[in-house]
């Protein structure tokens, strides 16, 4: 199997995203950034497909802030490539990240072969349409699945599934290659040991690909950033744990609801 | 006599030589317990018997220090254990006063090590051995005797330059300029 | 009592492979395969290979089979095996991580609470997951000014390392500012990293990570030597720990503390200031990493009776003897595994001793304890109450206001 | 003894030997190599290796060269001189040379033994055998000093082991002192119950030889005395022994104890030592039945006569408060003596033989097995004393709240085989314990519980002993008990749960039980140290009395006249002690009968032509043997007092001291030659 895992660095929502003066992009002092969350399953699975069946792990992913750590890290994991293509991710809108990505795959050493699999993450905490894939997939001319939460491989397909609302799953038979969002892994994201992730810094190799952005026409224009302003319905009790039960008995009462 | 003196084996490189002086009641015993256990350590150590560390004569350090040894090893019984009730103390007085003339003489204070083993103390003979042969290999070579050679020539070269002077001035010629440095005091 | 342990435990280049060379690994090699380490552990009864075993089939040439095994998992770090070894093995500090890590390496799944701790300490330098920019955020409530070390811009006496739960949590922000207060009563010259800060890192070491643990001691380290200080004193019987042993192979050179071991040295200064009684009757729970550790048996001990009005009684289990609250060695993060696996809550077994002498106190003095057992509290039935409080935060409250 | 001076221009011809020992030398030193460096130094005659230089051979072989190749030096390199030097100084001897014109080399326990590297080893060999080269051709012709010895003996300590050693000597005809710190003699097995493996009664068979020794003509018996000062050497101590006053005449009690009767106590109410305060005595007291010599003494600290304060000497102050009934009832004998004062005899001994014994461990010292803190908590004696039927319970096992235990744990090694306690074995406590099991199923029919690191039952018949136990249905669990806490299921009957892992089934045991017992183990008794400084002998890292060799000479020590028996050299059983107190006897014995000492003639003398008479030299003889002849204005040495340290002749200013055997030549000699190379 040639597996490939694409991934995007998202902003991290542990520190508080705030707004920056031009009103059009986040603040950046304090901005980190880190793995989108989907893009570490795909990775998962991506690993659990290769301890079953053999195969290549490559992750790609455009150059942006921390992403060295992450490719280090899927490369401790198991993956076996690194693959980081040199234009900014910042600003590329996700249509033309995919023709980044495809253009990548044009290119004369990652052909897409019988036996190929692309395994983006179906969507993003700033791309939450799941954008990405399909264009991918349309990008590539190649079948794609998006929402999936498991892969079994047979003889040249493989058998996805994926989940719909209420609960509901279904199965699907795609031909090789092809492009799958995978929405979560069939395990959890495994853990890896900081010290192998050292090791790994010392000793592997972030292969890196240089590349023309694609014209500026497919970026997007942003107009306005802005908090949702808050809706003044909360009313915060205050006082020792009894006090506050009291309290907070007496609204529920007020309000009708005991 | 000592230079007419070579063992037949193969010249290595330099290794700390040690001269120990232990007393025989604590000490050597201890060292005989180290064998008996065998418990291994540097050969570096070559120890004389004494009857008590109290019969260690000064003289004996400084001779041990001018004939070659790296560094010089005294054991006595631990304070309050002496066979002859004392003779360690006396032992650690005149070894006290030692050092401080060494230190004039720019040996270092490691080089002259007294311990207090009992006879019971194996592992310490082991111990203090190993650490000693540690310490001199870092502190490197004394050469006493090698320095006493230089100093010989010096002199020798000395003497004939100034024989040398003596004859010209003998001999009615001009004597050899000689560089004299004034000192202010 | 029991012997002290040598402060130097092994080389930090040691690892599985080359242990039984070392002069730590060479002990382990007159094991007398008594059992006391697992008859003592507090999870023995649930080991397929308990430290004994442990011990023997590395010795035998089939660790193998240990780490394919989660036995290890239920280790908390505790000491006690290592404590009473007749032999003097280091089992908690030197074997046992060392086949944990192994463990980690070769097993793909983790708990997945224990995981995501692992992985916030990594990334932001606390188990919690917060933001550290809000490291320093508690002091805004500590009711007086706590200076950053970075701002006063000179050498400090105490640089205090305030830890993770201290600084995040909000029972843990009680005992920092009873801290201070006790700090500023004595007038000590001291000083916070501040947002600075990360975790110590103490689990990772004792836990199963020495990378991780590596990483957050060279960065603190360097922390450390960018700024003037006399000693290290912590709230965190973790950090100590980590500070006391390992992290001089790092690079620490000033000598570190336990709050509970600086305010006894300072006791003759501070007992004058103790003049609220408080009329309680108090049971110290003895901290894995300052007491079996360590020793330290009496300085709490005589923090607490310095205190007016407190009557300290003792729980059948103490000093050497003491039961751990579960919480040590990754034991924090892995209740839900372990309640997975049918096995008691450490902490609730400590707090039924605490409940059976009567106090209406149980005194700690590491961070862990005040959460976990103020849990264990909440589901052990008990007549009387009894509340959980750091030995900094009796003294505080004792302190004239 | 002035030296002979050797006869001048007489070349000197040096044989030299260096011995194999078998392997133990020549595995690592190339003793071929040796012998042929050293046949190159200048007045070397002969130089031999040979197998074994010890065996009659190897001595046969020196004796024959000195004869056949006029050898005048002998050096044979081989074990510590410790061990041989006086077979070869003899060997010399009987070769026709004066014996001190012998050197040893030790190359074995200073060489081959402790290292690793063959060519090192080799060299070191060469470099001390040729300092002996060197240090021999200075060595003077010497006589052997003979001193008298005294023919009497000190025993210290009243165990079995010093009761049988001063049973053997006085039944040989020797005086003997027997000086014991207790009231009674009898010690440690005095208050066993029964002995393994026989389960004969202890009391039995040693009542009869405590009452031997207390009537015995040649015994002089002191008990409750201790030894405060020694001074002298083999043949010649001079002893101070500090007789405590127990404020009973001893030649006038008859034993009767009628004054323990009429006692204003009427109820025995103190802690009796013997029981280890599990029973009660009154303020005077015997210490058992049995106690030798049958003595009563009266203990001040509650005695009403004393108002339990002291005078400014230290003895206790006397008050007029109790009716003194003890003294009434005593009458006529008078046998009380209110005002009894210590008293310290002097004696003079030719050889001494310690037995102090030992202590057992204490178990506080293991806080987690709750001795100390939980009431049925016991260790290993106070159940001897519990099952004895003159015990404080008269033989009925009994727990401090009165009932009998249906189960009982007994815990194998506390404070043994434990680096936080004691490292070693104490040796006794296996069989002990299988023993105490064995009794008290005997007398409660309770569950026992045996748990056991390894248990090691050597010697005649204690397997059998082991085997036996086992069959009357013992639990026997294999592992240490890990922790004793009281029983969470049961609220006040005091019951305990015990912990530990059954290593041999993997499984964790709880086992509530009613009482606990603690196989204590032997440590050094806490006066050894003490003793050890006063009598100049040696200990070996654990505290014990260190044996002159531990195979070869296990009841000598250093201090030549000083012998062990008994626990003070290490734990060990009844047998073993009884077996090492007849070998101290017989060692003293030996020395006694041959009724002189030989003494090394190591002494220093003064050259008087030299003396400057400084006097430096005379404070620092701690013999007194240095004295000054005021009108040649000379020192001089008292060869008789000297005992050969050497500290004068290394203060000497004028070099005008010489000590025989290691004269300054000859020491610079050897310095010369370990680094002539």
């Amino acid at each position: 199997m040639n597996l490939y895992v694409l991934l995007k660095m998202v902003p991290d929502t542990v520190e508080e995203l705030n707004v920056a003066t031009d009103g059009k992009s986040l603040d950046s002092e304090f901005l980190r950034f880190k793995l989108d969350d989907p893009d570490e399953h795909a990775l998962e699975q991506a690993l659990l497909l290769k301890e079953k069946h053999g195969g290549k792990v490559t992750v790609v992913a455009l150059d942006a802030p921390e992403v060295d750590e992450v490719l280090f890290t899927a490369l401790a994991k198991g993956a076996d490539r690194a693959v980081k293509i040199l234009v900014n991710q910042s600003g590329l809108g996700t249509v033309a990240a995919a023709r980044v990505l495809a253009d990548y795959f044009a290119s004369a050493s990652d052909k897409i072969t019988s036996d190929t699999l692309v395994l983006p993450g179906s969507q993003a905490i700033d791309d939450l349409e799941g954008e990405l894939a399909p264009s991918l997939a349309a990008a590539l001319n190649l079948p794609f699945v998006g929402v999936v939460s498991g892969v079994t491989l047979a003889k040249e397909q493989a058998v996805v599934t994926k989940e719909f609302a209420g609960g509901l799953r279904g199965e699907f038979e795609v031909a090789l290659p092809a492009v799958l969002g995978i929405q979560s892994a069939e395990k959890p994201p495994r853990y890896v040991p900081v010290a192998k992730v050292r090791a790994v810094m010392k000793s592997a190799k972030i292969e890196t690909v240089d590349h023309t952005p694609p014209d500026r026409l497919i970026r997007l224009e942003l107009d306005r950033m802005y908090k949702p302003e808050a809706a003044g319905r909360a009313q915060m009790l205050e006082g020792a744990p009894e006090g506050i039960a009291d309290k907070l008995v007496e609204v529920l009462a007020n309000n009708s609801v005991i | 006599m000592a230079n007419t003196i070579q063992p037949p084996l193969p010249d290595g490189k330099w290794k700390p030589r040690i001269v120990a002086f232990f007393c025989n009641w604590c000490t050597y015993t201890a060292a005989d317990l180290a064998g008996v256990s065998r418990m291994k350590h540097a050969a570096n150590v070559r120890i004389i018997r004494l009857m008590c560390s109290g019969r260690v004569d000064p003289q004996f350090i400084i001779a041990a220090l001018t004939k070659g040894a790296d560094a010089v090893l005294i054991g006595g019984c631990h304070p309050n254990d002496c066979h002859y009730s004392e003779g360690n103390y006396k032992c650690l007085r005149r070894n006290q006063m030692l050092k401080r003339m060494l230190a004039d003489m720019g040996i270092e204070p490691e080089r002259v090590r007294l311990e207090w083993i009992s006879a019971a103390e194996g592992e310490k003979v082991k111990r203090v051995i190993n650490e000693l042969v540690e310490t001199i290999s870092r502190l490197g070579p004394l050469g006493i005797p090698q320095k006493f050679e230089e100093w010989d020539r010096e002199m020798s070269e000395l003497t004939r330059q100034m024989s040398k002077q003596q004859e010209a001035v003998d001999g009615g010629e001009t004597p050899v300029a000689v560089k004299t440095e004034v000192i202010h005091v | 009592m029991i012997a002290p342990f040598e402060p130097a435990v092994v080389d930090k280049a040691t690892t599985l492979e080359t242990l039984l060379e070392t002069p730590a690994g060479k002990r382990m090699m007159t094991c007398i395969q008594c059992g006391t380490c697992a008859g003592t552990c507090p999870y023995g009864e649930h080991m397929d290979f308990s430290p004994r075993l442990v011990i023997n089939m590395l010795r035998g040439g089939f660790i193998d089979e240990v780490i394919k095994s989660d036995s290890l998992l239920r280790c908390v770090s505790c000491y006690a095996c290592m404590a009473k070894c007749p032999r003097g093995i280091r089992l908690t500090d030197v074997l046992l991580p060392m086949v944990k890590e192994q463990v980690l390496v070769t097993q793909s799944a983790m708990p997945a609470e224990f995981q995501k701790s692992l992985e916030n300490m990594h990334r932001y330098g606390n188990p919690m997951g917060e933001s550290p920019r809000k490291r320093a955020a508690w002091t805004a409530t500590a009711g007086t000014k706590i200076p950053l070390i970075a701002e006063v811009n000179r050498e400090v006496d105490v640089l205090w390392f305030v830890d993770s739960y201290m600084s995040f949590y909000a029972r843990g922000q009680d005992n920092g500012r009873a801290t201070a207060r006790l700090f500023n009563a004595l007038g000590v010259d001291f000083a916070i990293l501040g947002n600075e800060e990360k975790s110590a890192g103490e689990c990772g070491q004792v836990t199963w990570e020495s990378g991780l643990f590596e990483s957050l001691a060279e960065y603190n380290v360097k922390l450390f030597n960018k700024y003037k200080f006399q000693r290290l004193v912590t709230g965190d019987a973790h950090a100590y720990n980590a500070f006391h042993f390992r992290y001089p192979m790092y690079g620490l050179t000033q000598p570190a503390e336990h709050t509970a071991q600086f305010f006894a040295r300072h006791l003759d200064q501070l007992k004058p200031r103790l003049t609220r009684p408080l009329n309680l009757t108090v049971t110290y729970h003895d901290a894995c990493c300052l007491g079996r550790a360590v020793g330290s048996y009496d300085e709490p001990r005589a923090l607490l009776q310095a205190i007016p009005g407190v009557k300290l009684v003792e729980m059948v289990h103490n000093r050497v003897n003491s039961l751990c609250c579960g919480g040590g060695g990754g034991g924090m993060w892995l209740d839900t595994y372990y309640k997975q696996k049918g096995m008691e809550r450490l902490s609730e077994r400590r707090v039924k001793e605490a409940i059976a002498t009567g106090a209406d106190v149980l005194a700690v003095s590491c961070p862990y304890e005040i959460s976990r057992f103020e849990d264990a509290l909440k589901v052990i039935p008990h007549d009387k109450p009894i509340v959980v409080r750091d030995v900094a935060e009796l003294l505080a409250d004792s302190l004239a206001s | 003894m002035k030296p002979i001076v050797p006869k001048k221009h007489e070349p000197i011809r040096i044989g030299f030997y260096i011995c194999h020992c078998g392997t133990n030398i020549a595995g690592m030193v190339d003793v071929e190599a040796v012998a042929k460096y050293i046949g190159t130094l200048p007045n070397v005659a002969v130089s031999r290796h040979y197998k074994y230089m010890c065996s009659d051979p190897g001595q046969e072989l020196i004796q024959q060269d000195i004869r056949e190749t006029h050898l005048n030096r002998i050096v044979v390199a081989a074990c510590s001189p410790q061990l041989h030097e006086h077979t070869f100084r003899m060997a010399t001897a009987a070769g026709g040379l004066n014996p001190y014109h012998f050197q040893m080399v030790n190359v074995r326990e200073h060489d081959s033994w402790v290292h690793t590297d063959r060519v090192e080893a080799t060299r070191k060999a060469m470099a001390l055998a040729r300092a002996a080269v060197m240090r021999v051709p200075h060595h003077k012709p010497l006589e052997v000093k003979k001193v008298a010895i005294n023919p009497n003996v000190l025993i210290v300590g009243g165990g079995i082991g010093g009761i049988h050693a001063a049973l053997t000597l006085a039944n040989a005809g020797k005086m003997v002192y027997l000086v014991e710190k207790e009231p009674t003699i009898g010690g440690h097995m005095a208050k066993f119950d029964k002995t393994f493996p026989t389960l004969d009664c202890a009391m039995c068979v040693l009542s009869p030889k405590m009452a031997a020794v207390g009537s015995h003509p040649n015994i002089h018996l002191w008990t409750y005395s201790e030894v405060a000062k020694v001074d002298g050497y083999v043949g010649n101590f001079k002893v101070s022994v500090r007789r405590k006053e127990r404020y009973i005449l001893e030649d006038l009690c008859t034993g009767c104890q009628e004054c323990v009767n009429a006692c204003v106590f009427k109820e025995p109410k103190f802690q009796d030592e013997f029981n280890l305060g599990l029973g009660k005595r009154k303020p005077i007291y015997l210490p058992f039945p049995q106690a030798i010599p049958p003595v009563t003494l009266i203990d001040p600290e509650v005695c009403l006569n004393f108002k339990r304060g002291r005078n400014p000497d230290g003895s206790h102050t006397v008050s007029d408060k109790c009716k003194k009934t003890c003294v009434e009832a005593c009458g006529d004998r008078k046998a009380i003596d209110f005002k009894q004062q210590e008293e310290i005899k002097e004696i003079t001994v030719g050889t001494i033989i310690m037995a102090t014994g030992f202590q057992i461990f204490d178990a506080k010292r293991t806080p987690y097995y709750g001795y100390g803190i939980y009431p049925n908590v016991y260790n290993a004696l106070e159940i001897e004393r519990l099952i004895n039927a003159s015990g404080p319970t008269e033989g009925e096992l009994v727990m401090r709240n009165g009932q009998s235990p249906k189960k009982v744990a007994i815990v194998h090694c506390v404070g043994s085989r434990d680096e936080n306690t004691n490292r070693w074995c104490s040796r006794v406590c296996c069989l002990y314990s299988l023993k105490l099991a064995h009794l008290i199923k005997e007398h409660t029919e309770a569950e026992v519980y045996n748990f056991y690191i390894d248990m090691r039952t050597p010697g005649k018949s204690m397997e059998e002993f082991y085997n036996r136990v086992a069959e009357e249905g013992m639990h026997l669990i294999r592992g240490r008990v890990a922790d004793v806490y009281p029983d969470p299921n049961d609220g006040t009957t005091g019951r305990l749960v015990v912990q530990a892992e059954d290593t041999l089934t993997n499984k964790i045991l709880k086992i509530p039980v009613d009482m606990v017992v603690l196989s204590v183990g032997l440590e050094p008794h806490p006066e050894a140290e003490n003793l050890r400084r006063m009598f100049n002998l040696s200990c070996s890292s654990e505290g014990w009395f260190l044996e002159r060799h531990p195979k070869l000479a296990p009841v000598n020590t250093f201090t030549d006249g000083i012998f062990l028996a008994g626990c003070c050299q290490g734990p060990k059983d009844i047998p073993d002690t009884v077996a090492q107190a007849g070998a101290a006897a017989a060692e003293a014995l030996a020395l006694i009968d041959k009724g002189h000492i030989e003494q090394e003639p190591n002494t220093a003398y003064i050259l008087a032509e030299e003396c400057s008479g400084c006097k430096s030299c005379i404070p620092l003889c701690p013999y007194t043997a240095i004295a000054f002849d005021e009108t040649k204005k000379k020192a001089i040495i008292n060869e008789a007092l000297c005992k050969g340290c050497g500290t004068c002749v290394a203060s000497c200013p004028s070099g005008s001291i010489v000590q025989n055997l290691f004269e300054d030549a000859e020491i610079f000699s050897e310095i010369d030659g370990v680094l002539a190379d």
